[in-house]
């Protein structure tokens, strides 16, 4: 018999790895486990993929979301010495369903609006404690533009170390697409509704990403799933920075634009290749990099790709009014941020997703 | 039984216990297509597939995946008119993938290097076949059958192997030191070769049949085809293969102060280059099909390697396309000149295409000499019965070559009838061999490939940059001459930049897309495991059928499959 | 048990005067218990404190109504209404004034010493705060607190010059008053 | 070892000595003097701490939560209106089991706007799920609030210490404060089982869906009840270690075989102890001082209240629409007694209103006159202050 004080924690963990074992699918570890021959070996090669895999498979999200894939590649890229945070919303519903979570990496949720106070604690702690696990606190719009923005704005003007990653959806996705400070103008939303009187929604999308900026904090950057690479770029550089980071990532969600779940990316890409969401980098404030648009495409080419959109398509005189202003949103936007490119750049909207043989290094 | 966790906590990744996958309607695939340069190459090369070895710099596995089809790259990136540029993907994106120069690059490598020709000869079948023609359908026929292991003994009416390449082909063309290299390689794989050895004359049908176990005829087509306009013949008239043969093997043409040459193959442009060459002022080219161009339907173009036509029009010779030749000018005995027509090839009421001149189109063109340059036919000669019926040629009517009233007999390259190139002749001594080797063995017939032809639209072109194709340097019109190379080669990084070009329509580029793009990490990236050739395998456990790996697959190397 | 009551305004350290006033007491092995009458006044608004002190554990946590000693830090404090309310009738009234001590006592009726406490105090600490001054000669006239306990109160609030001027202010004021003449009621009610 | 302090500079030490490693706080009357206490401690260097000074209550419970979750000993304060805007919070941090202090300086609440002590504050969260120990002087603040840390630790409920604003927060009075060696001995350094960490990373927050829901709000309950030993337990332990003890769930004064008692919740029960020795002519009365209020201590409370016939329970606060609060739950509990008290139930002091030492004598009076218990009451009402359609 041993005489190892055992908590009533270490026995709960050692009851629940053993149901695990029964059903032989169970990992704590973060690093790749050995090899166990007797498992099938596509599971054994799921643990044995180059990168450090953050959220596992068996999510509950939708059919080709955005979200699950943007917050996949941020957990991969900031992973595996990491904590994360997360507002309420449909990526907290997804991967934490008691008595599953798709996170492997320590992760908690608390509230809609204190993503970034929760994280500002921990990192409290971890200075406290004298580690270097860096926090990343996630949110989607709805947790980070509005109902979050005041703990967001605190946790950046007190300087912690985290990241902040707001998953840009452009709606309340998960309790039925209600619009948001982050809706685009015009939007048909289930609170700003195409009608007679209405062409959807009345407002401007917030540009979140300026005012976040204006905290002067080291690093602000807006990024796209369509362009992993450089998503993952902004999320290492923004883990290398002591400091406050914030990073907007444009996710789409089919279900609340309304398109195939296979074409999330070509939309997303769209979003960017039209300037309706400019991708940039700000330092201390200061604009510091953009992904130059080399051919920006008519708004048009993005917004008949979404059932959000359809009422600009219809015959009513405001529908083209409506395609005209929001031309002229990202004809605004290429000008604020000068993001006309000026011939071909790797790094541009076009280029920043070039594939070759072998995969992305980067 | 489940317990409540204190506060509700999870354990780590535990939602693998969820499996996902139970909500697909429809799965991803990996579907193994065709490029189009491959469905395209008359030689049935797979470029693509060489063109992913170049892009890794595994340039020799690219050349001996090369040589298991076409023992010869080094003539084809040359002389090919190489239909699979036409074919290209690329080609609606900026600009076809320069194949020919990575093919030519690759066997000038091999040669230069010394690589040896990846060959098995262990597991031989030891008998014998005889080959009838050394040009490069008797020469591929040759090579694959020696691969198999068989005796080969190689016969030609020449002193040297190479047939057309060596007789017609000009110089500054196909320099000759590089054809006499290869086919000595090929040779010294334990060919025997036996010159000057003429069918008919110095050996016979018969013979041969009772001799080997299996013939494989490509005896060329070197017959003259009977050419006359509305019955009128020059007097003064020579084919232009003709011509061309006595400049490539003697050097000398006769040099009217103007000429024109009717027809619309590489003879018909190599002899008016050279005429052009040889002092003749005026050179005009009267022939049926269109240049490239928006008015030019594909299957109308010109079949001469477009790189040729212009250098042709770069030397000064006067194109006349979509043209024929309606009537001769004479004075007296003497032609003058010729009348031509303007014509298209259109849908005739039969449902097939022909070619329908224009009334009120006529033009004369005035010249001192007109040579056809229309094609050549079968010389019937030791070929007995084979060629009866006043038919022109062998016609086997299958892609073996094989004579269906003749067993072991098997026919390839422009004897077919149905053929016009150095890499459609070495595609047939491919068939044939295989075919040979499966009549010997008493097997069936070797399967052709007929996989699916991949076309642009599969093709998610926002993964690849614009960029300029490479194009060879060639020689200025100043200096060029009769013997130096005209195309210049290419450095290895200019091949490497070319074959980067390559979208790898069809076939896995391994650019990690699906396994980056898949929200329910469904799609497992893998070397070993992949059963289908691929890096990543579909783990269906997990994947909900979303569609974004099909949708952001570069290469459209991932269907959808609906599941009922 | 003493009850004290301390008249000022929002600013004079009114509240400080009080815990100075216990925190001294609790030196000299006195319960004590000080509190303001907590306000959100602003600055020179009327502002009250209190102090109990006594040889048990005092418990009760109401108001002081009535006080045996008032400490009024300005003489314009008389004017407000309720200030002199609940004095015991033996009690006695200390009062930051220029105006003399007799006139004071004829003016309320009650037993006032008055001395003008923010003259001295801006001579010797260069600030118009009356506290420090009236807590010396609160010590001197009940004779409760002797100077030590008062250093030690003060030793735990000031540092370095401020402490040695207050200290000085301490020592000057002691016999501005009527030294140990409330010493009688102080003792009563010590029992 | 003794010495006159404020009451929030008395707390502020007693937390310093507990050694937290973040302590995150939005000001508030009166809560403010406690973290400016703390600050200066900070700032002095005698608390190596990481004070995280917030944008809001809110954000304050957040970053204790997120810094209790991650491992580290949290603790935060508030009053009043910011414990409403903790509210969302407090339920929160109960719900995942994290442990933590949180010292409510009591307050009323708006509107009419009003920073003077009562419990409504307090009384609003009484449901969160948190431990609730109220203080009757800042000697109890003091011990209540280091004892708060190990209860809240062994148990894993975050616990609320209330300390009444300015009555005790503002009030200076001798204090003594024990040794760090002491604190030391009675609080083991932190450590949280489930602790955020890389190494072990586990997911706090999931979503449970009705299947478990139950079960768990019954664990949650279940963990409170079993508190009430580790209440008496660490002040027992604290008692043998420091030598003071504030008498565990509940503490009695008086005859035990009084017929007539008074429940009252914190400062206020200082002023009546007094009454009683004052007035101790008047009637055999005891005070039941209700230390824990969550969990309630049912059978502790009726235990004492045996013999009892006549009970006043006095409140800090009020239901509106109802009545009182904590009478409310005496009375239910009282159904399960052989011979109940009569219940006179009264709130007192609200808003500030002072509560002169007049009252004891004034509510015997009352209940012994009494023919009918008063179901409730708000004492001190001054009719002729009412519109005449409240009076």
């Amino acid at each position: 018999m041993t005489t190892i004080n055992e908590s009533a924690f270490d026995v709960e963990i050692r009851k629940a790895v053993l149901r695990s074992k029964l059903k032989e699918r169970h990992r704590v570890e973060t690093s790749f486990p050995r090899k166990r021959k007797e498992e099938p070996a596509l599971a054994e090669l799921r643990e044995r993929q180059p990168a450090f895999r953050g959220l596992e498979a068996g999510h509950r999200a939708c059919q080709g979301c955005g979200e699950a894939l943007a917050a996949r590649l941020v957990a991969e890229a900031a992973g595996p010495d990491v904590i994360l945070t997360n507002a309420t919303g449909c990526l907290e519903i997804f991967t934490s369903p008691w008595p599953q979570s798709a996170w492997r990496v320590p992760w908690i949720h608390s509230l809609f609006e204190n993503s970034a106070a929760i994280a500002a604690g921990i990192e409290a702690a971890m200075k406290h404690q004298g580690k270097a696990t860096k926090v990343i606190a996630q949110g989607g719009d709805g947790g980070t533009f509005d109902i979050g923005f005041q703990a967001l704005s605190g946790m950046l003007e007190r300087m912690h170390n985290v990241l902040y990653v707001c998953y840009d959806n452009e709606a309340y996705m998960n309790t039925g697409i209600q619009r948001s400070g982050s809706t685009p103008h015009a939007a048909s939303t289930t609170t700003s509704p195409a009608g007679q009187e209405r062409m959807g929604k009345r407002h401007l999308k917030k540009d979140l990403l300026s005012i976040i900026a204006s905290h002067h904090i080291p690093y602000a950057a807006s990024a796209s799933v369509a362009y992993p690479r450089d998503l993952r770029r902004k999320v290492r550089r923004a883990m290398e920075v002591d400091g406050p980071t914030f990073l907007q990532v444009h996710c789409p969600c089919p279900l609340g634009w309304g398109h195939e779940g296979a074409v999330t990316i070509e939309v997303a890409r769209l979003a960017v290749q039209t300037g309706l969401f400019p991708v940039v980098e700000f330092e201390r404030g200061e604009v510091a990099g953009v992904m130059p648009l080399r051919n920006p495409k008519s708004v048009t080419e993005y917004l008949k790709r979404q059932n959000r959109f359809r009422h600009l398509f219809s015959n009513d005189p405001r529908a083209r009014e409506e395609r005209e202003h929001l031309q002229a949103l990202a004809d605004r936007n290429i000008e604020k941020f000068n993001l006309r490119g000026e011939g071909m750049d790797p790094l541009d909207s076009e280029g920043a997703d070039t594939v070759r043989r072998g995969g992305l290094v980067a | 039984m489940l317990v409540l966790t204190r506060g509700s906590y999870a354990l780590p990744g535990t939602s693998i216990d969820f499996k996902t996958g139970t909500w697909r309607t429809s799965r991803p695939l990996h579907k193994h297509w065709a490029a189009p340069c491959h469905s395209a190459c008359p030689a049935g090369e797979d470029p693509q597939a060489y063109i992913a070895n170049v892009q890794e710099n595994h340039h020799r596995e690219a050349w001996e995946s090369i040589v298991h089809i076409n023992p010869i790259p080094s003539i084809t990136g040359r002389i090919c008119p190489h239909p699979c540029e036409h074919a290209c993907n690329r080609g609606r994106f900026d600009q076809p993938i320069a194949i020919h120069s990575i093919e030519r690059f690759l066997g000038d490598e091999a040669r230069q290097r010394g690589w040896e020709y990846p060959i098995d000869l262990g597991r031989g079948a030891g008998a014998t076949v005889a080959v009838i023609g050394a040009g490069p359908a008797g020469l591929s026929a040759a090579y694959h059958l020696r691969r198999r292991g068989y005796q080969v003994t190689l016969l030609d009416a020449l002193p040297e192997a190479g047939g057309l390449m060596r007789s017609a082909i000009p110089i500054n063309r196909l320099p000759r030191d590089i054809l006499d290299a290869d086919i000595a390689r090929i040779l010294a794989l334990g060919i025997e070769f036996r010159g000057r050895t003429r069918l008919g004359v110095d050996v016979h049908l018969d013979e041969l049949r009772s001799d080997y176990r299996a013939l494989f005829l490509a005896p060329g087509t070197s017959k003259a085809k009977a050419w006359s306009v509305d019955g009128a013949v020059p007097t003064d008239h020579r084919t232009a293969l003709e011509l061309l043969q006595e400049w490539v093997a003697v050097g000398s043409l006769p040099a009217p102060q103007s000429v024109i040459v009717h027809g619309g193959g590489n003879t018909a442009v190599d002899l008016c280059r050279a005429m052009r060459r040889a002092g003749v002022k005026e050179v005009h080219l009267v022939t049926a099909s269109g240049l490239p161009g928006p008015d030019t339907e594909p299957d109308d173009i010109i079949n001469i390697v477009p790189r040729e036509l212009e250098q042709a029009i770069e030397e000064g010779i006067t194109l006349h396309p979509h043209r024929t030749i309606q009537r001769l000018l004479f004075r007296g005995s003497r032609v003058v000149g010729v009348e031509m027509v303007t014509l298209r090839k259109l849908p005739t009421k039969s449902g097939q295409t022909g070619r329908i001149a224009f009334e009120g189109t006529e033009t004369l063109l005035h010249a001192d000499m007109v040579i056809p340059a229309i094609g050549e036919s079968v010389d019937p000669t030791g070929l007995g019965t084979l060629l009866g019926g006043g038919r022109e040629y062998l016609w086997p009517g299958n892609p073996f070559g094989r004579l269906e009233h003749t067993p072991g007999l098997f026919v390839g390259g422009d004897a077919r009838g149905d053929r016009g190139t150095v890499s459609a002749a070495v595609g047939d001594g491919r068939l044939a061999a295989a075919a040979i080797d499966s009549y010997i063995r008493q097997s069936d017939d070797p399967e052709v490939m007929s996989r699916a032809v991949i076309t642009f639209d599969h093709i998610n072109s926002s993964y690849f940059e614009p960029a300029q194709r490479v194009e060879e340097p060639t020689l200025s019109v100043a200096e060029r001459t009769d013997t130096a190379e005209i195309d210049r080669p290419l450095s290895s990084a200019a091949i490497t930049h070319e074959a980067n070009r390559c979208f790898s329509c069809g076939s896995c580029l391994a650019c990690d897309n699906c396994w980056t793009f898949c929200p329910d990490n469904a799609v497992v990236k893998t070397v070993a495991l992949a059963k289908d050739g691929s890096h990543y395998v579909f783990d269906y456990e997990y994947c909900k059928g979303c569609g974004i790996c099909a949708a952001e697959c570069p290469c459209g190397y991932i269907v959808m499959e609906a599941e009922l | 048990m003493i009850e004290i009551r301390i008249h000022g305004r929002g600013g004079q350290g009114n509240v400080v005067a009080a815990y100075l006033l216990a925190s001294a007491a609790f030196e000299v092995g006195r319960y004590c218990q000080a509190f303001p009458n907590f306000g959100a006044e602003r600055r020179g608004a009327p502002v009250m404190a209190f102090v109990r002190l006594d040889v048990r554990p005092i418990l009760r946590r109401s108001q002081v109504r009535t006080p045996a000693f008032l400490i009024i830090q300005d003489p314009g404090l008389l004017n407000v209404a309720g200030v002199l309310d609940g004095l015991q009738e033996r009690g006695g009234v200390l009062v930051n004034s220029s105006r003399s001590s007799e006139e004071l006592s004829h003016q309320t009726g009650k037993t006032v010493v008055s001395f003008a406490a923010t003259h001295l105090a801006m001579q010797i600490t260069g600030k118009p705060l009356a506290n420090v001054a009236l807590l010396s000669a609160f010590a001197s006239l009940t004779g409760l607190l002797p100077r030590e306990a008062l250093v030690k109160a003060l030793s735990s609030r000031f540092k370095e010059d401020v402490l040695a001027k207050n200290l000085k202010l301490v020592d000057m004021i002691a016999d501005r008053v009527p030294s140990k003449s409330w010493k009688e009621i102080a003792d009563a009610l010590s029992t | 070892m003794l010495s006159a302090l404020e009451g929030s500079q008395a707390v502020a030490r007693a937390v310093g000595l507990c050694r937290p490693g973040v302590v995150a706080a939005y000001p508030i009357t009166p809560q403010t003097h406690i973290v400016e206490n703390i600050s200066k401690l900070v700032a002095d260097g005698q608390l190596q701490c990481e004070l995280v000074s917030v944008e809001s209550e809110f954000s304050a419970a957040s970053v204790a939560l997120g810094a209790a979750a991650a491992g580290t000993r949290a603790y935060t304060a508030s009053s009043s209106q910011g414990i409403l805007l903790m509210g969302e919070v407090l339920y929160n941090i109960s719900g995942l089991r994290v442990p933590m202090v949180l010292t409510c300086a009591n307050r009323a609440l708006g509107a009419p706007l009003n920073i003077w002590n009562d419990q409504q504050d307090s009384m609003a969260v009484r449901d969160a799920g948190w431990i609730q120990l109220y203080c009757a002087d800042n000697q109890e603040a003091v011990d209540t609030t280091i004892q708060a840390f190990r209860i809240a630790e062994h148990t894993e409920v975050p616990v609320m210490v209330c300390v009444d604003g300015f009555v005790l927060t503002h009030t200076l009075e001798p204090i003594d404060l024990p040794t760090q060696e002491q604190v030391d001995r009675f609080l083991p350094p932190y450590r949280f089982e489930r602790a955020l960490d890389s190494r072990h990373p586990l997911s706090l927050g999931t979503c449970v869906d009705p299947l478990f829901f139950t079960e768990s709000r019954h664990s949650q309950h279940k963990a409170l009840l079993r508190s009430m030993q580790e209440i008496v337990a660490a002040d027992s332990d604290y008692a043998g270690i420091i030598g003071r003890s504030c008498g565990g769930v509940l503490s009695v004064f008086g005859s035990a075989e009084a017929e007539i008692a008074i429940l009252a919740m914190g400062s206020v029960c200082s002023t009546l102890q007094e009454g009683m020795q004052i007035f101790s002519q008047e009637r055999v009365v005891k005070l039941i001082k209700l230390r824990a209020y969550r969990p309630f201590p049912v059978s502790a409370l009726r235990e004492v209240l045996q013999g009892v016939r006549e009970l006043v329970v006095l409140e800090r606060a009020l239901a509106p629409g109802s009545g009182g609060i904590v009478g409310m739950e005496v009375r239910s509990l009282a159904t399960t007694m052989n011979s109940p008290p009569r219940i006179h139930n009264y709130a007192v002091g609200l808003g500030g209103r002072d509560v002169p030492i007049e009252i004891y004598p004034r509510l015997i009076e009352a209940v012994t006159c009494a023919t009918e218990p008063v179901w409730f009451e708000i004492f001190d009402v001054e009719v002729e202050r009412l519109p005449i359609e409240d009076r």
